[in-house]
């Protein structure tokens, strides 16, 4: 109880400061509308509706966004193209793929970095490089790319969110690998451990933490990925289509609901990676 | 077997394709041994370079940016030229006070960019008017695909197609009475839209124009049946989106526009407005030699 | 307090030296200056040898510990150890380590980390268990095998450290205090516990300490050592017979050794002038 | 390590040496086959000078010399068995690359291997590796797109590449200006300051860190693509959008890392400032936060990357007619592809730097962390 | 070895009591069951005196002083320190604390580890100077001001946490085996330094240690515990003059005590069976 309740205070918080906002940034065109129409001297609460009821505001209220969400997961089939719940499942596939090749790619480049001086002086700096990209620049090239060789679908998509993803894992596990102190390396030294020993029974286990960490990271960004790389192309649906075709016709209601949903995923994605993370901890016997 | 070719749109589907579904809705495409895969294309995927990677075989693209492309070397060739009529209009709101080109200095204008700008260029060059910025010339924004600068208030006109941004200023009350109407096509400055696009090494393999032909025959049969039935055509276009967003009601206004621009009895390149395009482009420089062998009668020819 | 004490073991029985060091020197540099931790240091351990260091504290004496084991690289001079170097000597896993803090690995229960040396080198599992319950049993552990180390107090960490370190059977054991945290009692059982194994196994032993009656009591040979720069400055020879009861701390033989002893560390010591 | 190094000279070798004396250019009759042979010969020299160089290792300038040598025999070798008529692309083509290739890597794990034994400087030495590296990459693009004859509109040569970047020189600029300096800075600083002042409050409170850390989460999810739009839409076309994308999307990282960072410190540094009755403030000064600061760093360089892309990406939504983002998108539907390209090189040049700085800042910041200490306690 | 000894100091004086414990008890959950660290506990440490915890590991002495630090909650019984509970006794920053393990900040150099507490005391950079100047000298540091924890030897390190721990002038000083690491010779040292200045500031002090001879030296009292639950056997109250020359050690009264402490620590200790 005691966690609900303050979740609730700022919930409820954030809802009236979005209703009042709802109000001052729809304001404008209501007027504009209201002055077509000839109504004047509207009462302040017949107004505060008008804006909160608007087809296309510029802040849809929450009561729209929910209701929106509402209709296009519970009120459709699950197979219909309308339904949001398909579209969220689309990209949901694309980022868990991605977020499998990126994590796995992220914690291989980290070991050879750790393991081999040649990786870690000539990879590290391009690895950085490589992130400074600009990812939706890259995108359309890297789905037209892989659509003239015939690969298509969910491939391209988690390739993106690969690339996107690897990253925060690649810096969080070279740092954590390199995380144990002096004399933990020394006893291991002494045993003339293998650098596989070494690894395994030493710098994996400290190293965990750290990879929790940029895995909550990394899948957020995971799904932007996936996000991005439908954004390039309308093809095969999914949530970014969605953003990008309310996005054309000033859907913003659409919009809205197609970012919460989208927000959602990832904070259920996110806590599910912190699940793991307890669930590994607990017979580590790390403490609380 | 059939004849396997794909077809890259220049946008999402909606019924500014409505010929090509329809076509294939209807398996008039089957019915000429053609097996038709429409990729959708979107603001980020620039058909030119999908069909010059591969990615397709005929491709859906303004003139302007098909002789652009062939310009940088991407040899594309018009096929066919369904659309004889521009949609593009640039509006603005009465209360911005403009209602002639010369009122435009000093004002903001939205304008889409990723190869959809040359028409607008060239009529500003047409007219002489600057697009740097400076007070006696006109301030450029990268409008988004909608029509919230407008609402917004941060562009004093934008750039809509008749056939659809129009229709959403429409829904949000604006209409000839509030708004200063610029059309293309009514002032002359069109420059040629939706056409058909191959590369031009295909067209020496016969089998290959064969092919085309027997796909913009279809093609030209289905934009004939959208014509005559916009509900079903409607219908079939929201049924073919993938994405779910399309609505019957848009796309039954965004049918209607759409007849207005298309001559389904022709598929035939109109030279005028042919040389006109080519004219403005080579005015802009945006293509530095008069094109050649941009375009070919093969396939409509055998059409008739 | 001069060097002949040590000249006379080296030379001699090359053959049979565990640690052979010759005109040893270490030093660490800093941003403030370089620290000369070790200085022509020359010691020769023989095989079966107990060793005790004993100095002041910052004197090297874990310095030349860590030499031996391979962990630090001498910058002058030459070490040998069983006549290899100290890192073929390593790779043949050679001596135990306790190091002076326990480093015992938070995400393994005291039962995991005491097999971390024996999964490493390969034990079967029967042989691990029997091992473990035997060593921690040598350092009255058993009932805590399924603790974590930050659940035990500094002495259980302490012993839990030099369980790890015997329970694979190194010849040669490098002991960095490793009582220095037990009380008398436990002290002095581990000593005798300690002298029983060396006595039995014919190990050969590296003890660094800051009891002296431990020193004496313990060892066949003490080295004295001194700081800045670290040096060595006195090798006692202890001629106490190999069995030796607890009381014979009370024998004038053994009095007699630790007095000298105290007055090397003493010599060796800045603390007269400074205080 | 030395067997390693062995292994990859051979092989390199004998790879190199198979690219030249395949059939194809053996017994190439092309026009430019005369001439191509006669710079072969050299070439088979240096390579078999520098591989035999590469096997006996007797002093430290020998096996440099041979590096060298057979480096730039390998960075000609793709040139030499292209410069056959129809060679380009045929098999003693790949194969040259890969000669190329592994020749490149083994002169990488040599010269780190000769730092690493102190028998070469750290410094200068030390940033020939990511250069050669870089270079290699750019020289297997190059091959590549040629060989492949990948369409330059798909992808082009870096040195097309490279002609542009020379000649659009003032876009690249003002691009530059508009998208770097004026978004990706303010909103990299309000957007670091915001997540590390919020991570400071909800570690403080436990009120907020029940209520705000979840609905925080869920809310700096949102796919920042998404937020650009209605971004755009409340905050214009200028960079102030840009900047407040920015925000949202450097916030998250920074908050994450540093509520994990708070935690960082180990217990007993905690009881020592309880023992100090040290106030909440104290101890965040003096212990949470130094202990955090690994932490935050790798925050701080996550979003150095983050950043940029995020102002790129959102000027991909309505712009000035300037920007790194406007040039990307506009330039991909004119098919100038290269000046696409040039607009990339110089954000991941920007990108690379700025995280070049921090990188730099956190190893003087956080010296003492083991990461950082390294192998030298 | 029973707990009358301890019950005829408890009752009276109280109001000069600096640590008051009744029937005090803590224990700790852990994965595998409860572990009863401390149980009833009774005893109280009046102002001025020196109490000396001695005990096999694990006795439960660390959870001791850290229940009077207020670092852990008791589960039972009650505990006053200056007559007020252990957490307003510590905001009052009434006690300084060596813990068993250094814990210096790496970032910090020895020095600014030093200033730690009086920066957060607010001390006048001033008289921070002065301070460190002064403590460091004291525990013989001088010249590694500016070294960082990690490059000091263990003994080192521990020093600076008792210079530390010295540097502002808290009434009541815990600490908890802080002469571990240290050589006989300093430790000689620092145990005359500590009893002039206990003699010369009247502070209380509360001192963990393996040593009996230390014991006995520095205490007006030795507590005795023994483990499993952990609890007080014996309290012995020393009568040896507050001036204690190093050679008092060698005399009758002093050898009568150490024996008594160290019988208190056998009989307390489960070793005997156990061998
Ligand atoms: N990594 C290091 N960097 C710099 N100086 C160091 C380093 N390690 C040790 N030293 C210095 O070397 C000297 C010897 O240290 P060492 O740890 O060998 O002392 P010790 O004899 O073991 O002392 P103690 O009894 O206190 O453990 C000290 O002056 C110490 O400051
Ligand atoms: N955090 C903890 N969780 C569980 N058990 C603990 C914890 N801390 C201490 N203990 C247990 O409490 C008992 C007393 O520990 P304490 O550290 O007080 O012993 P000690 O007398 O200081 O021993 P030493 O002389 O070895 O330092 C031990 O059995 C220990 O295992
Ligand atoms: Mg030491
Ligand atoms: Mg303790």
């Amino acid at each position: 109880m005691n966690r609900i309740l303050p979740i609730l205070t700022i919930l409820l918080a954030i809802l009236a400061f979005w209703y009042a906002a709802a109000i001052w940034m729809n304001a404008p065109w209501q007027n504009t509308l209201n002055g077509r129409a000839d109504l004047t001297d509207v009462p302040f609460l017949t107004f505060a509706q008008q804006t909160w009821g608007q087809d296309k505001p510029v802040l849809p209220a929450p009561h729209q966004v929910f209701a929106e969400i509402w209709n296009a997961t519970m009120g459709l089939e699950f197979t219909s193209r309308r339904s949001l719940a398909l579209h969220a499942w689309i990209t949901l596939s694309a980022t868990l793929l991605g977020f499998v090749f990126g994590t796995a790619l992220g914690v291989g480049l980290a070991v050879a970095i750790i393991h081999n001086d040649a990786s870690d002086r000539s990879l590290m700096p391009w690895i950085i490089a490589s992130q400074t990209i600009p990812i939706l620049a890259v995108a359309p090239m890297v789905v037209v790319g892989l659509g003239a060789v015939g690969v298509t679908g969910l491939v391209p998509k988690a390739l993106i969110s690969m690339y996107l993803s690897f990253f925060p894992v690649v810096v969080g596990m070279v740092k954590g690998l390199r995380s144990p102190e002096r004399i933990q390396l020394d006893l291991m030294r002494t045993y003339d451990a293998n650098p596989w020993q070494v690894f395994w029974k030493l710098r994996w286990p400290s190293a965990l933490p750290f990879l929790f960490a940029s895995m909550k990271v990394g899948i957020a960004i995971s799904l932007i990925g996936a996000v991005v790389a439908e954004l390039s192309n309308a093809a095969g649906g999914g949530l970014g289509v969605r953003l990008l075709t309310g996005s054309y016709n000033g859907q913003t209601v659409q919009i809205w609901a197609a970012l919460f949903i989208a927000a959602g995923l990832a904070a259920v994605l996110v806590a599910i990676v912190g699940m793991a993370e307890r669930a590994v901890n607990a017979p580590n016997g790390v403490r609380a | 077997a059939a004849d396997a070719l794909t077809l890259q749109l220049k946008w999402v589907t909606q019924a500014q394709f409505a010929g090509y579904l329809v076509a294939k809705e209807k398996g008039f495409y089957d019915e000429e041994d053609i097996d038709l895969t429409i990729l959708p294309g979107g603001p980020n995927i620039a058909p030119e370079q999908v069909i010059a990677g591969g990615g397709a075989d005929i491709i859906v693209t303004w003139m302007a940016a098909g002789l652009a492309a062939r310009d940088t070397g991407v040899p594309l060739v018009n096929i066919a030229q369904p659309f004889k009529r521009s949609g593009l209009m640039m509006i603005c709101p009465k209360e911005n006070n403009i209602n002639t080109v010369a009122d435009f200095p000093g004002h903001t204008l939205g304008v889409w960019f990723f190869g959809n700008e040359y028409p607008f260029f060239a009529w500003m060059n047409k007219e002489g008017i600057k697009t740097d910025g400076s007070p006696e010339g006109v301030t450029v924004l990268q409008q988004s695909f909608d029509i919230q600068p407008m609402i917004q208030g941060q562009a004093d006109c934008i750039s809509v197609m008749t056939y659809n941004e129009y229709g959403q200023a429409l829904d949000a009350g604006y209409g000839p009475d509030n708004l200063t109407i610029f059309n293309y096509t009514e002032m002359g400055n069109d420059l040629l839209e939706d056409g058909l696009y191959v590369m031009e090494d295909t067209l020496d393999d016969p089998a290959k124009v064969d092919a085309y032909t027997r796909f913009v025959r279809a093609s030209m049969k289905g934009w004939q049946y959208a014509l005559d039935n916009p509900e079903e055509a409607a219908q079939i276009v929201v049924d073919s989106d993938e994405t779910g967003a399309a609505t019957l009601e848009h796309q039954l206004y965004m049918v209607g526009e759409v007849s207005k621009l298309v001559d389904a009895n022709d598929a035939a390149l109109d030279m005028t407005t042919y040389d006109r395009t080519v004219k403005a482009l080579l005015d802009q420089q945006i293509i530095k030699a008069e094109p050649e062998g941009a375009y070919t009668t093969v396939v409509t020819d055998a059409l008739k | 307090m001069s060097v002949t004490t040590t000249t006379s073991t080296t030379g001699t029985g090359a053959a049979l030296a565990v640690v052979q060091a010759q005109n040893l020197g270490l030093t660490f540099p800093t941003a403030d200056g370089d620290v000369v931790a070790l200085s022509d240091v020359n010691l020769t351990i023989e095989k079966g040898d107990f060793v005790s260091f004993i100095g002041p504290s910052g004197c090297g004496k874990t310095t030349f510990l860590r030499t031996i084991a391979d962990l630090e690289q001498p910058t002058s001079g030459t070490l040998r150890i069983n006549g290899q170097t100290p890192e073929n000597a390593r790779k043949d896993r050679a001596y135990g380590y306790v190091f002076q803090a326990p480093a015992l690995y938070p995400w393994r229960t005291i039962e995991k980390n005491v097999a971390l040396p024996l999964e490493i080198m390969g034990h079967s599992q029967a042989q691990q268990t029997e091992r473990i319950k035997r060593t921690l049993d040598l350092v009255n552990l058993s009932g805590f095998e399924k603790k974590y180390p930050w659940q035990l107090s500094g002495g259980m960490q302490q012993r839990a450290s030099i369980a790890r370190a015997l329970a694979f059977d190194a010849d040669l054991l490098l002991m960095d205090e490793p009582f220095g945290a037990l009380d008398e009692i436990v002290r002095d059982h581990l000593n005798s516990e300690l002298l029983k194994l060396w006595d039995r196994t014919k190990k050969t032993i590296c003890f660094v300490t800051h009891s002296i009656p431990e020193a004496v009591y313990l060892s066949t040979k003490i080295v004295v050592m001194s700081p800045r720069p670290g040096r060595v400055t006195d090798v006692i020879e202890s001629n106490l017979p190999r069995e030796r009861p607890l009381d014979i701390r009370e024998t004038p033989e053994f009095l007699a050794i630790a007095a000298r002893v105290r007055d090397g560390l003493r010599a060796g010591h800045s603390y007269e002038e400074v205080v | 390590m030395i067997f390693r190094h062995r292994i990859l000279a051979t092989l390199g070798t004998l790879s190199a040496l198979l690219a030249i004396v395949t059939p194809e250019v053996v017994l190439a009759d092309g026009a430019a086959a005369p001439a191509g042979r006669l710079l072969l010969l050299p070439i088979i020299g240096l390579v078999l000078a520098g591989g035999i160089g590469l096997l006996t290792r007797w002093t430290l300038w020998q096996p440099l010399v041979s590096l060298v040598l057979l480096f730039g025999s390998a960075l000609m070798l793709p040139g030499a068995v292209a410069g056959f008529a129809g060679a380009i692309g045929g098999p003693a083509y790949w194969q040259s690359l890969i000669a190329f290739w592994l020749l490149t890597w083994n002169f990488a794990e040599r010269l780190s291997a000769a730092i690493r034994d102190g028998r070469l400087p750290e410094t200068g030495t030390g940033v020939i590796i990511p250069i050669t590296f870089g270079l290699t990459l750019l020289i297997l693009w190059e091959a590549i797109t040629r060989g492949a004859n990948v369409p330059p509109v798909l992808l082009p040569a870096p040195s097309a590449i490279g002609t542009q970047l020379a000649n659009s020189a003032p876009i690249l600029w003002a691009d530059f200006v508009q998208t770097f300096i004026k978004s990706v800075i303010p909103g990299y600083v309000i957007g670091c300051l915001a997540g590390l002042v919020v991570a400071i409050a909800v570690d403080r409170s436990p009120f907020l860190k029940a209520g705000l850390l979840p609905i925080g989460n869920f809310m700096s999810a949102l796919p920042i693509i998404g937020i650009a739009p209605i971004m755009v839409m409340w905050f214009g076309f200028d960079w102030q959008s840009k900047a407040a994308v920015v925000v949202a999307m450097t916030f998250f990282p920074m908050l994450v890392n540093t509520v994990a960072g708070l935690n960082a410190a180990s217990s007993i540094e905690r009881d020592l400032m309880r023992t100090y009755a040290a106030s909440y403030w104290q101890t965040l000064l003096k212990l949470r936060l130094p202990a955090a600061g690994p932490f935050i760093f790798n925050a701080l360089k996550i979003n150095s990357t983050l950043a940029l892309i995020g102002a790129i990406v959102a000027e991909f939504f309505g712009t000035p007619v300037v920007g790194m983002g406007f040039r990307i998108s506009t330039g991909v539907g004119r098919l100038a592809i290269d000046l696409v390209w040039a607009e990339i090189a110089v954000a991941a040049v920007a990108g690379s730097a700025f995280y070049g700085v921090l990188a730099l800042i956190e190893r003087g910041v956080t010296f003492w962390h083991p990461s950082v200490r390294g192998g030298r306690a």
